[in-house]
Formats: C-alpha cells, structure tokens, sequence
C-alpha cells in the first residue's frame, strides 16, 4: 500500500517526528511504500540542518534524511508555515534577502498542494502531532 | 468501512481520548500511542469508559510507548491489546482509514 | 487524478492561543482548487474558532475569521458543528458568524454553509471519508 | 502572602483551570489569559466551578484575549473582572508571586 | 547575591511525549549550584515522570530517569508527590523509584527524597514560595 | 519592580511569545523594569532571524529585537534548548562545524543559570507557555 505520512510538530519537543519516522520505517520494512512525507506547523523544524542534539540523544533530522534517501522519500516541507518559522533553502534565503539559509538534505519546500496530492494518491494517511 | 483512531495524549490532562471514545463507531479501533498509552492504565478515573467502549471497538497500545514510561503490565487494562510499530501499520492497513485525535 | 475522494479537516482547537486553526484554513483553501469532496468538521474546542465579531486589534495577531465567509468562493460549502460542543461551552448557533454560499443550480440563492449537527450524526460523517486531516 | 495563578487553556479540552483552582487558596488571584479566557464563559459545562471558587478567589480576564475570540460580554461570568495587559502588570506586581498553568 | 529564595519546580506533565519533563529536569540541576531552597512539585500527569522500570529503547529517545535519582548529590532532596493525582492515574507510591538523599547531618542516612502529600498540602508548599516554575 | 519574563514557546505556533512581549511593553510603559527575559524550550524559536511572515502578520522577532534595544533588556537564549533546535549564533556555529548561524540581533545564546539568576535578582518571574 501507499501510506502518505504528516508530520505536525517540531522535533525534540513533541515525540511525533520520533513516532513518524518509526512507523515509516514499519512501513517499508513491510514492503509497503511511503511515497512522500509532509511537514506541516512546527514539523517544518525538523528540516533544519543547524540541529545539535546532545551526542547521547538521536539526531532526527539525520534520521529521516538518511531513511529519506535509502527508500527515495519525496520530504516536503510547507512553504507557508516554513517562512513564518525561519526555514529557508538557499533560493527562499536570496529571494527573501537573507544572509543564510538552514534547509538540510534531503528535505524540498513547496506548498500546500502537495499534502492534499499525497491525500489523493495514497491509500492511508496518518498524521503525527499534538 | 471502519477507522482507525489515533490517541497520543494522556486522557487525565487532555479530552481527546473522550472526544474519540464519543465518536467512535461499531467495529473501530483506537490505538493509543504517546502520551496516550496512559489510557491504558486500569483503575485509573477514565478506565472505565474505556473497558466500556471496548465492547464494540478493539483498542490497542504501542508497546514501545508504554515500555518507555514504565507502565507495569499488571496495571493495564486486559482489553487493550499491545502492538509494536510493525503492528502499528498493519493495523493502518487494515482498517480504511485513520484519524488522528490530536 | 482518481476520481474525487472525500475530504474531512477536522477541527477541535480554539483559534489565536494557537496556529492550528489558521493554518488549517490555508489547507482548506489549497485543497478547494484539487476538486475533492471538502468537509469541515468543528467540534470540541474547535466550535470557537466560528464565533461572530472577533477582534483581534488588541493582541496584534491577524483576524483570520472573515476567512471562513469566503469558502463559499471555493465551493466549500459544508461546514458542520457538533450541537453537544455548542452546548457544554454555553454557546448558541446565534454566536455563530453566519457562512453562506451561493448555490449555482437554484438562480444562485444563498444557502448557509453551517450545519449544526449531533454528535452521533457528526461520527456518522466521520465514518464517511476517504481521508480525515486534523487540526 | 497570596498568588497570582495565570492559565492560558480553554477549560474543555485541558485540565489547567480545573487543577488550578484544586490548588487556590484563599485571597488568590486566578487570571485567565490566551484561551484561558474560554473559562470565562457563563452558562458551561465548567462555569459552576469558576462561580464557586470566585466566591474567596478574585478571577480576571485578559480583555484583548476575550475579544479576539469573540466572546460577548453578556455571555461572561460577571464575577470574572476585564483587565487589559497594563492591568495584568499591576496584578503582577500586587501578589506576592505568580505561578503559570502551563 | 540576596538570601536563599525559595524557588518551586512544578512538573505536570508526562515525560517523552513532550520535551518538559527533560528540560526542567535541566533546569533543577543547574539550580542546584545556586544555593537557593529548592523544590520539586508533581502534580497531574507530572507524577507520571517517577514511575519506576522506564525503558525507552523501542522508542529511541534517551532514558532520563535515572537523572532523578542523582538529584540527592545535588542537594536536591525534596521531592513533593501529589496523592491525588496519583489515585486519579490508578498508581500507588510504590509504582513509583524510590530516590534517596544521605543525610550529612546524621552521619549519612538514607532518607527517602519523595514525600505524597496531599493536594490541600500541595497547595500549602505552593504558597510558600518566592518563585515558582512550571514546566 | 524588576519584572523577569520567561518565553517557553515558539513563534506563531502558540501566543506565548505575542502575550509575553505585550506584558513586557505594559510593564515598562508602567515605569518597571524588565532587566532579562529568558528564551527556552520552543521558545528558543523566537530568536532565529530567517523567519519571513506574511506582510499582514506581526514579526515577532523584529518586535522583540527593537522592545529590547529600546529598554535595554537581555534577551537570552538557553543553549541546550537552542542546540537541540538549530538556534546557532556564529562562534556556536563555527563551534559545531555548521556553515550558517541564524540568530537574530538582540538576542544572546547562554545557560540555564542565567534563569535561575533572574529568579533570584527580580522581584517577579511570569512564565510563558503551552
């Protein structure tokens, strides 16, 4: 099956992310695809790549870069909630004026289009925030 | 068709698991995740509407959440069943749709 | 594109203390231009965030609750409310904005786009979905 | 020696307000701010409690906060006194503490 | 630097779901180096963060109870649990670890950190604060 | 008064930090004085200075940048809570090997003791949070 996956809350401080990135990782061990995940609200914070955690916790952007590109997930992350939350990828950093971007690998921003698509081509979505 | 309902708040602070318990139907399930694996919990002030409910919906809990916050076996409700994230998905597969009561 | 699916966004939180609201009607917006089935369920909490003469001038955050009366624009024109949230908050339909939408096949009489429902009947439309976002 | 207790969720989805007035004591100051206000609200499921404990504890609402949410003032519970934030730095400054509701 | 203050950490949150529990459990450790009179509050879900056997591989977050029970080395030594709450979540004190202090007063006995009160008792310890932060 | 403000939440997301700078503008309009205020958890979000919000929204970080300019109030950042949640200025940055830093002027990266300090030193503490 395809399972589309939305993620709603920044990472560290709600378990979402943690819970998404786990069940994806179900999912496609089952042989199940996960054609796209969208981050939605706070979600878009996982997408920066200035991330530090403590060397003893996970690093959840790494992780879902790193599941992202082994199984070719398409990682969306919603340009309306990213700008309102300060994340940029290079082409938004110079078109907004800023002298820095933080987008990490593996991560794309684009709209709102792309969730209600994901709902229209998958056979199950699942939502993980507060 | 039935759904599968998502709780990941603890049903003593939040009314979420209330309000999904209020709207389920006949031969939904609800699994309990995060937070939410506190309401499965026996003897507890909401246990009971949950064992209810359980009549006619399957409830479940993901086991690494409650691993985690070290709820004791002996103190769960019997009615709700445990799975892991691989049960987690089938259980996504299985039902015809999900609903996350965030 | 398949064919239409049903979409429910269901919304259970207060607006302003936070974005959830908002950003759900952004969602709601996008999603009218991939002609799906749209449904808007406000249940719980969510039942404030349709109150009439919201003003927000004096806590400096946008009012985005004109909003909801432009959805009939997009053709989004089911709006249900759970009677049973209305009532353990003290509120009365009548402190509800009123939402109308234009029904081209009846000389474009104006219709209202709220319906007030019960709460069996609100899960009796849950049941009905393809897909169900929450907000 | 008294508090200010300040709660900023809506009473029917949250169980701050609820824990918070458990916990007043007498000469307390309770002052409901961001969807805190909710629980100014006459005629709910939670107003009894609200109009019970106001009876030895001063309740406030933050003004901007209940006309942003649109909440006429005929519907409010009259023991629930309108201050704006300069009124909120005063209450501040007048108790001997504050404790926030998170 | 003033006299001691009295400074109260109220926790009333589960741990894992959210990042709270942790980062006050942060905060408390700092504090302990500034030689203020310092106390811990569980109430509601906070209670939740005690329990005993918490194992957190399945879920790939770190363990930080163990954390509690090194607070004693900091001096941090009053650990105020509230009875009701833990009735309302079907625990008993015994669900909960047990986290000592020794006693440099009386040759380094053990003493239990967690005291259950109750909750007119609870209230009665918040009002006898400087500053209070909750988490 | 010394008045010590503590913001626990992100920008947007939650009115934490919008309620919190509106008491702190009272307070010194009042004659008070608001010596620090103290970003943690999704707080720490506040201070990123690549956000871009809508023309029709507030900034809340502009805001808070001039309020603190204008007042001279410290604004500090927890560096635990902020290394978590990508919240680097440019010596963290350099430090951690990262090759952006996204803090925003007016702000400055610190410790926890720095919020037990206020504690101490103001005459009263207003949380802020979710």
């Amino acid at each position: 099956m395809k399972l589309g996956i939305v993620v709603s809350e920044g990472p560290y401080t709600h378990q979402a992310a943690d819970t998404a990135y786990h069940f994806a990782k179900a999912a496609l061990d089952k042989g199940h695809e996960v054609p796209r995940v969208f981050f939605y609200h706070d979600g878009v914070n996982v997408a920066t790549r200035l991330s530090v955690p403590p060397q003893d916790e996970r690093h959840i952007q790494k992780n879902w870069t790193a599941l992202a590109a082994a199984n070719d997930i398409d990682m969306v992350v919603c340009i309306a909630a990213a700008q309102r939350r300060g994340i940029l990828d290079e082409n938004e950093a110079k078109r907004q004026g800023k002298d820095a971007s933080n987008l990490a690998e593996g991560f794309r921003i684009s709209g709102l289009g792309q969730l209600i698509e994901m709902g229209i081509e998958c056979d199950r979505m699942v939502m993980f925030g507060d | 068709m039935s759904t599968l309902h998502t709780v990941n708040k603890s049903p003593f602070g939040d009314g979420a698991l209330s309000s999904c318990i209020a709207h389920c139907k006949a031969g939904d399930g609800v699994l309990l995740i995060e937070d939410g694996v506190y309401g499965a919990l026996a003897g507890s002030a909401i246990s009971e509407a949950v064992v209810a409910c359980s009549a006619d919906v399957a409830f479940y809990r993901l086991e690494g959440d409650v691993a985690a916050r070290g709820l004791p076996g002996a103190k769960l409700i019997r009615q709700v069943k445990p799975v892991g994230y691989d049960g987690f998905v089938d259980l996504v597969t299985e039902y015809d749709r999900t609903q996350s009561w965030l | 594109m398949s064919d239409a699916k049903k979409f429910l966004y269901v919304n259970r939180k207060a607006p302003y203390g936070t974005i959830y609201a908002l950003e759900s009607l952004e969602v709601v917006l996008i999603a009218a231009a991939f002609e799906q089935d749209v449904s808007l369920a406000f249940l719980d909490d969510g039942v404030f965030q349709l109150t009439r003469d919201q003003s927000t001038d004096a806590i400096g955050v946008k009012n985005f609750s004109p909003t909801f009366r432009a959805l009939g624009d997009y053709e989004v024109t089911k709006l249900f409310v759970e009677k049973e949230s209305l009532d353990e908050r003290g509120l009365d339909p009548s402190d509800l904005q009123e939402i109308v939408w234009e029904d081209e096949e009846e000389d474009w009489e104006e219709k209202p786009s709220i319906r007030i429902v019960s709460r069996a009947e609100m899960a009796d439309i849950m049941a009905d979905q393809d897909v169900v976002l929450s907000f």
